[in-house]
């Protein structure tokens, strides 16, 4: 139980936070984030508990339940997510109100969202504790959903709108294809349940095809290439949803995925190998990307594809840091979200160039922003430095081409980390008015933390090895210590830090150069794809639309034609075409062949009338011609009710006619002559079905029918005339349904032609 | 009479058809009621083959199917209480539009999406 | 409750109303209160329903075929209850929307609900035929409520394209008495294993094309756009959420349950339909601006799935159809009752209900694609996997894109509380099951368990 | 001038009606039926319209509340064939149940059906003469066109 105790405390923060708004609206944050830091707390007492699962029935009948579990990798991100999130709805408390105001929106709306901050909590929350393929995509896609109302906070902004829809077709599209990578497994397996996948993988390897598909859904959630470019775009989205979705929360997402699902991944190497391409090509993107970006949350955007690219490498190396290198970069990325949302909050400006010298106004911000940059770019001291030399470690396993692509990317890891912290504080000194206390606050607390790990590493030991013992299914040897000695991790480390450094000086030489190339390159790259794809289908969308029927004509023809078409192939195709029966015509059938002649020749003659009194007429003729026939075919019932429904029909339609404007009449008389060959077509291939449908269906005529018995029942139903004993009696049903039918139509009539005018 | 009953069947249906592809409200409704009668004969011409005497219910004495005879019927009053619904559509409808021509319809019809779609722009 | 009870209670209320002004605040709820003790009655009968023996009789207690047999079973009673509910949620909402504004809607709303609830009830084909028409000739005069010209236009459209479609209907059940001499569903079915197995093929030919034209799918569907286009909101939510289940409930029953051979040989065909249907609708639902557009093509792509469903070989695929058909009926619905509103709460609720529609969790609609999705990958048709998962992704962009349209934030009125509990009811309803999918895949499982065989 | 068609369609409404009537009873016996009752005094009403102009039509109380009977005919269908599940009998039983003696009063046999048959009279007769009525009733005013 005190596994689902955390969760639920997560699920309830943002209920209690909306509660807490009604009352006062500064009291959501407040009270969401007490309630997150309650779950953190409770989540750590767990955790020295050791792992635990539960199990909870919930839809038997496709065999699923709820599954949660509490293991190292569980705990170590669900304290990312829930302790991240508390300081950045603290954060978001002293943001918002300015960025409503600014905005020009009702300040009550920050209710909204600290909810919807909140509610991604808890979804993230849920997402690292399930433990069941098919609850992983539920929780995946509800992250999905709230970031998308997240970064559509700003709805009167449309960049920020489009961003949101981007997001969530991008990150909703690669979901779904995780779910059928998820929906394979589960039927490959015969069972959802993580555990029971995981050890019968192991004797039963997952199908590429199926990890293909998680994995897609995994890159498109971290946001790796080629689906990289929903994040820089999403950083519309008010600052401190950057800082907490798009590095701490919901692009590890992706990450955390992979390293869940590791077991099924390790037999798999030529995916392992994909993904390790993926990961240093987001690498070497993004941080280039960095490099030259102007504004600065797309600086620390295109550092978190970089970074991510990194964790990938990691996870497709089957390294056991690579839940350490998550959990250490999720704290640096936010500190340096939030203080770019307190800079511009502060100064009003968005862009490196427009901005800098803050470090004399800001020297609270300056100071915990550094060790912030510092940890990600890897310095010592901070906890930075050894997600770094985890990196290291892994690749030096893997020979010196991996191992040169990494020290390339640590290099620009921190030529553009200086580049935003210098563009931010560095340069002339330039004067503002001070940040909100409340706003510098979470910065300071989380570069305390980052400090903290660098300086006892030895706190880091244990959860790290957990959640790699969890990852990979085998105990962990992770140790981290500084070292004084010249192995590879150290060497790559100062090789970076001199590329970085050496980059960050001459920048002014290859900046512009490197800005073109990489607008050059766009031209090819996915969001380019991207575009293209959705402009050709808006443009086939808008073909079909304009080449679509409209006519009415069209409407009925696009009902009738098909049918016909398929009657005849049907006929074709069946054994049944080989038994159409001529059937005998004897002396008693003239009278009756006599009226058929008559009723055809009425509706041919129909096509030809002009006047439409002569067509009503016409079209009398033929029920009148039929009504002959039911006679003759000795069903008189039936005749006569068909003449009195005629003779009504006539006058209904000489009273419709008489209705009619004579103008309106004429014209449309004049107008309407003209046949399309198509019609002609139509017509022809409806008939000649029809035709041929019921010639089959009559040639084919069952000899005992139901008819018999009624007629051997009549009596019973003190009925002589049978067809009456039918239709009140043994089909009377039929008939009170065919009474309403009358009266639904007669309502129709009255409601149609209301005896009040006026009335629409 | 198989072959003949079919026939006719085929034949006022087609004419039906072709009377509901023109570009009246008039004529559409007529075709209907075409349709509505080939489906009756449709349903009587099953028993043409075996017919007798529908009032006779001594024992082995032919009699027309009956459940058929019901079915026509009921089919019938079916079809007369619609088509007196549509008879009053169409004098709604073309008052509504002016017009008896189902494309000045679908003039109007494509003159507010055109609205919309302007409205909405880019 | 015996069967007859949910079968009598909206014909009498019915009658009743047909005399009455539905203006009048009291009669519209004498109309709600009467659906929803339809409602009732229909979900008393579940426990018979899942019993051994379905409830059951013969009108008259004639012998078997030559009087009607009306028969309740699972997929009945779901589809009974879910259409139910659907009318009930639309009546409620155009009360209280602004009032009803002509004599005749609450009368009609109900003729419609006797009619769906008689057409899932009986296991007589002619008698499903006629309240097949009750339903339509109610949903012919309800389609020009509003009396616009424009309802005026989508009224005519769907009077006589849908006019095609009961004539088809009508052909194709008297070809079946004509040919198996006997109108009753399982005697039908009966003599379906016992006789030849071509013979039904052509009623069968024309009764999916008649569903077709229920249903909306390619290329049935051309009167769609145009009709929930123009027809009032309300109209549409009752065409599309309620009507529509005709198509889908009569592809089961004659298609898995009377005619399971015919269904077997057009597998193929289905197939290709099904599959013209997802793409022409994802593909047309893009670029259109008005919301109703949009989703008019939304649900010829869902009605393409249920295809898709049904093309699969073996039960999950007909599960999966079962599921998608219910799903869709209250995601329609509530998608047509949101987008008639503007303002922040209309946009939440038509939010939920376009993430059902996409198959986004939690939902109704995501288990109904899961299955959807399942059944294909377990008969190892990737294809269509790949097709379900297309349409999602496409469904996402358009119905977001219509969500975001500027006209949203600014136009039409509020929802206010009492149009509100409606939408929000349906919305969380969706939710409610997305969370726990247990009745939803139950009802699937269940609902077709005993068809196609005699019990 | 006066003409001698509309004291002779007055005439002729009587005898119309009566026959009418004669189908509704004869029904379950021979020819004839609820059905083509209703729509042959719907025709002799119509007559009525024809000749003599609608609001001579409508001083007859039946052709003024023809849509509240159509409405009284469906109660009248749907009690008879529901109103027998009061009893325990199932729905569309009626009356002499086959077992049961017949009940008759010289040539005519009283049965449910006859109830059931009048229902029906009632329902057809509404329609037919409702929408005579309304088509005879002219709406001057056109609507605006366009959409």
């Amino acid at each position: 139980m005190s596994i689902l105790l955390p969760i639920l405390l997560a699920l309830a923060c943002a209920p209690l936070a909306y509660v807490a708004g009604r009352w006062r609206t500064g009291a959501a944050a407040w009270v969401g984030a007490s309630g997150a830091l309650a779950a953190l707390g409770v989540l750590a007492h767990g955790w020295t508990q050791g792992p635990a699962r539960v199990v909870l029935p919930w839809a038997p009948t496709w065999g699923l339940s709820l599954e949660f579990t509490r293991d190292g990798l569980s705990g170590l991100y669900a304290a990312m997510a829930l302790g991240v999130g508390a300081l950045v709805v603290v954060y978001s408390r002293a943001y918002l109100p300015h960025h409503l105001a600014e905005e020009g929106r009702s300040p009550r709306e920050e209710v909204r969202f600290h909810e919807l901050l909140l509610a991604f909590m808890a979804a993230m929350v849920l997402l690292v504790t399930v433990d069941d393929l098919l609850l992983l995509f539920v929780a995946l896609d509800l992250t999905t959903i709230v970031s998308y109302l997240l970064i559509g906070f700003d709805r009167e902004d449309p960049e920020s709108r489009a961003a949101a829809l981007l997001s969530l077709v991008l990150t909703g599209a690669t979901s779904v294809v995780f779910f059928a990578g998820a929906m394979t497994l589960g039927l490959q397996y015969g069972t959802f349940s993580l555990p029971l996948v995981i050890e019968r993988a192991a004797s039963n390897p997952a199908s590429t095809g199926a990890l293909v598909c998680l994995a897609v859904g995994a890159l498109g959630k971290s946001a790796q290439v080629p689906f990289h470019f929903w994040l820089p775009r999403a950083m519309a989205a008010p600052t401190p949803v950057s800082s907490y979705l798009h590095s701490a929360a919901m692009v590890a997402a992706g990450v955390f995925l992979l390293q869940r699902l590791y077991p099924l991944f390790a037999p798999a190497t030529e995916v392992r190998d994909g993904l390790l391409a993926i990961g240093f090509l987001s690498m070497g993107l993004g941080s280039l990307m960095a490099l030259v970006a102007d504004p600065f949350k797309r600086v620390l955007a295109y550092s978190t594809i970089a970074q991510y690219g990194y964790a990938l490498v990691l996870v497709a190396l089957g390294s056991e840091g690579a839940p350490l290198y998550v959990a250490i970069h999720a704290p640096c990325k936010a500190a340096l979200f939030l203080t770019a949302g307190a800079v511009t909050q502060v100064t009003g400006k968005k862009k490196l160039s427009e901005v800098g010298g803050l470090r004399h106004s800001l020297p609270v911000l300056a100071g915990a922003s550094a060790v912030a940059a510092a940890g990600l770019s890897a310095l010592p001291l901070t906890a930075g430095f050894f997600k770094d030399e985890v990196f290291f470690h892994a690749l030096a396993k893997e020979g010196p081409v991996v191992m040169a692509a990494g020290l390339v990317g640590a290099g620009l890891t921190l030529a553009y980390t200086l580049r935003l912290w210098w563009g931010l504080f560095g340069g002339p000194r330039r004067d503002v008015p001070a940040a909100p206390r409340l706003l510098v606050a979470p910065v300071v607390v989380l570069a305390g933390l980052i400090l903290l790990g660098g300086l006892l590493p030895g706190l880091l030991v244990a959860p790290a090895r957990a959640a790699a013992e969890t990852m990979r299914g085998e105990p962990s040897t992770l140790e981290l210590a500084y070292h004084l000695d010249a192995r590879a991790e150290n060497l790559l480390a100062v090789g970076a830090w001199v590329l970085g450094a050496a980059l960050f000086a001459t920048r002014r030489a290859w900046t512009p150069g490197l800005s073109r190339v990489l607008r050059r390159t766009a031209l090819l790259g996915a969001e380019r794809g991207y575009r293209l794809l959705l402009h050709l289908l808006d443009r086939l969308s808008t073909w079909l639309h304009e080449k679509e029927v409209r006519d009415l004509r069209d409407r009925v023809a696009s009902v009738l034609v098909p049918t016909g078409l398929l009657g005849i192939a049907v006929l074709g195709v069946t054994p049944l075409r080989a038994r159409f029966m001529v059937g005998t015509v004897g002396w008693a059938d003239v009278t009756l062949v006599m009226a058929l002649a008559f009723a055809s020749a009425a509706a041919l003659a129909t096509l030809r009338a002009k006047g439409h009194l002569m067509l009503v007429l016409l079209i009398s003729c033929v029920g009148f011609s039929l009504a002959m026939v039911f006679a003759f075919a000795a069903a008189p019932d039936v005749a006569l009710t068909s003449v009195l429904v005629e003779t009504t029909f006539t006058l209904l339609f000489a009273g419709l006619l008489a209705l009619l404007p004579e103008a309106r009449l004429r014209r449309a008389q004049k107008e309407s002559q003209k046949p399309r060959g198509r019609d002609r077509l139509a017509a022809g291939v409806a008939g000649a079905s029809a035709f041929l449908l019921s010639w089959s269906a009559l040639s084919h005529l069952q000899a005992e029918r139901v008819g018999q018995r009624t007629v051997e029942l009549a009596e019973a139903a003190h009925s002589p005339n049978v067809v009456a004993a039918v239709l009140t009696d043994f089909r009377g049903l039929d008939t009170v349904g065919e009474m309403s039918v009358v009266v639904a139509a007669l309502l129709g009539v009255t409601s149609l032609l209301g005896l009040k005018k006026g009335r629409r | 009479m198989i072959l003949i009953a079919s026939l006719v069947v085929g034949l006022l249906f087609a004419c039906g058809v072709r009377m509901v592809l023109e570009r009246e409200l008039v004529r559409v409704a007529c075709g209907t009621v075409l349709i509505t009668n080939s489906s009756v004969l449709l349903i009587l011409a099953g028993s043409f083959p075996v017919r007798g005497e529908a009032l006779s219910v001594q024992k082995g004495w032919p009699v027309t199917d009956p459940v058929l005879q019901s079915l026509a019927l009921t089919a019938i009053v079916i079809g007369f209480a619609v088509s007196a619904l549509l008879l009053t559509l169409v004098h709604r409808t073309q008052r509504a539009h002016g017009s008896l021509r189902t494309d000045r319809l679908v003039e109007a019809e494509l003159k507010r999406v055109h609205a919309v779609e302007k409205e909405e722009g880019h | 409750m015996p069967l007859w009870g949910p079968l009598l209670l909206p014909w009498v209320l019915g009658a009743v109303l047909a005399f009455l002004d539905g203006r009048r605040a009291w009669v519209a709820w004498l109309a709600i209160l009467g659906l929803a003790g339809t409602l009732v009655c229909t979900a008393w009968l579940l426990p018979q329903a899942w019993g051994a023996q379905a409830p059951q009789f013969v009108t008259g207690d004639w012998p078997v075929g030559v009087g009607i047999r009306l028969r309740a079973d699972q997929l009945s009673i779901v589809f009974a209850l879910v259409s139910t509910a659907v009318l009930l949620g639309t009546l409620v909402y155009e009360h209280v929307a602004g009032g009803i504004t002509s004599r005749s809607f609450p009368a009609l709303v109900v003729f419609l609900g006797a009619g769906l609830t008689g057409v899932f009830f009986t296991s007589d084909a002619f008698n499903f035929y006629v309240f097949f028409e009750l339903a339509m000739t109610a949903a012919f005069a309800l389609a020009s409520y509003g009396e616009k010209p424009r309802n005026l236009r989508a009224a005519f459209t769907f009077v006589v394209v849908n006019l095609m479609g009961s004539t088809l209907f009508l052909t194709a059940v008297v070809m079946l008495y004509l040919t198996t001499g006997t109108l009753d569903m399982l005697s039908i079915i009966a003599w379906g294993q016992a006789g030849e197995p071509f013979a039904l093929v052509v009623p069968g030919t024309l009764l999916l094309c008649a569903f077709g034209v229920k249903l909306g799918f390619f290329p049935f569907h051309f009167w769609a756009p145009a009709v929930y286009r123009d027809a009032g909101p309300t109209v549409a939510a009752l065409l599309a959420g309620a009507l529509a289940n005709i198509g889908s409930y009569g592809l089961l029953r004659f298609g898995v349950d009377v005619m399971p051979q015919v269904l077997a040989q057009a597998r193929p065909l289905l197939e290709i339909l099904g599959a013209a249907s997802i793409l022409y609708g994802s593909v047309l639902a893009l670029s259109r601006r008005d919301t109703r557009e949009v989703l008019a093509y939304a649900s010829i792509t869902q009605a393409g799935l249920i295809i898709a469903a049904l093309s699969l070989d073996g039960r999950e695929g007909l599960c999966a159809a079962v599921a998608l058909a219910l799903a869709g009926s209250v995601d329609k619905t509530a998608l047509f009752l949101a987008q008639d509103r503007g303002g922040e709460r209309a946009r939440r609720a038509y939010s939920v209900a376009a993430f059902s529609t996409a198959g986004v969790p939690p939902t109704a609609g995501f288990w109904s694609k899961a299955w959807l999705l399942r059944a294909a990958l377990e008969q190892g048709h990737t294809a269509l996997a790949g097709l379900v998962v297309l349409a999602s992704a496409l469904s996402l962009l358009a119905l977001f894109r219509a969500y975001q349209r500027e006209r949203w934030l600014k136009e039409g009125a509020a929802l206010h509380r009492g149009t509100g509990a409606v939408v929000y009811a349906l919305s969380l309803a969706l939710i409610a099951v997305g969370l726990w999918p247990e009745p939803l895949l139950r009802a699937g499982r269940d609902a077709i368990q005993g068809l196609g065989t005699l019990p | 001038m006066r003409s001698f068609v509309p004291p002779l369609s007055r005439l002729l409404l009587w005898p119309s009606l009566m026959i009418a009537l004669a189908l509704w009873l004869k029904g379950g016996a021979s020819v004839g039926g609820g059905f083509p009752a209703g729509a042959l005094a719907g025709l002799a009403v119509l007559l009525q319209y024809v000749v003599a102009g609608r609001d001579q039509a409508r001083r007859y109380v039946a052709v003024r509340y023809a849509a509240p009977l159509a409405g009284v005919g469906l109660l009248l269908v749907v009690g008879t064939a529901f109103l027998p599940v009061l009893g325990g009998y199932t729905p569309m039983s009626l009356f002499p149940r086959p077992d049961q003696p017949e009940v008759g009063v010289g040539g005519l046999h009283l049965h449910t059906a006859l109830v059931f048959e009048g229902g029906l009279m009632l329902i057809v007769f509404g329609l037919v003469v409702t929408v005579i009525d309304r088509f005879a009733l002219r709406t001057g005013t056109e609507e605006e066109s366009g959409p």
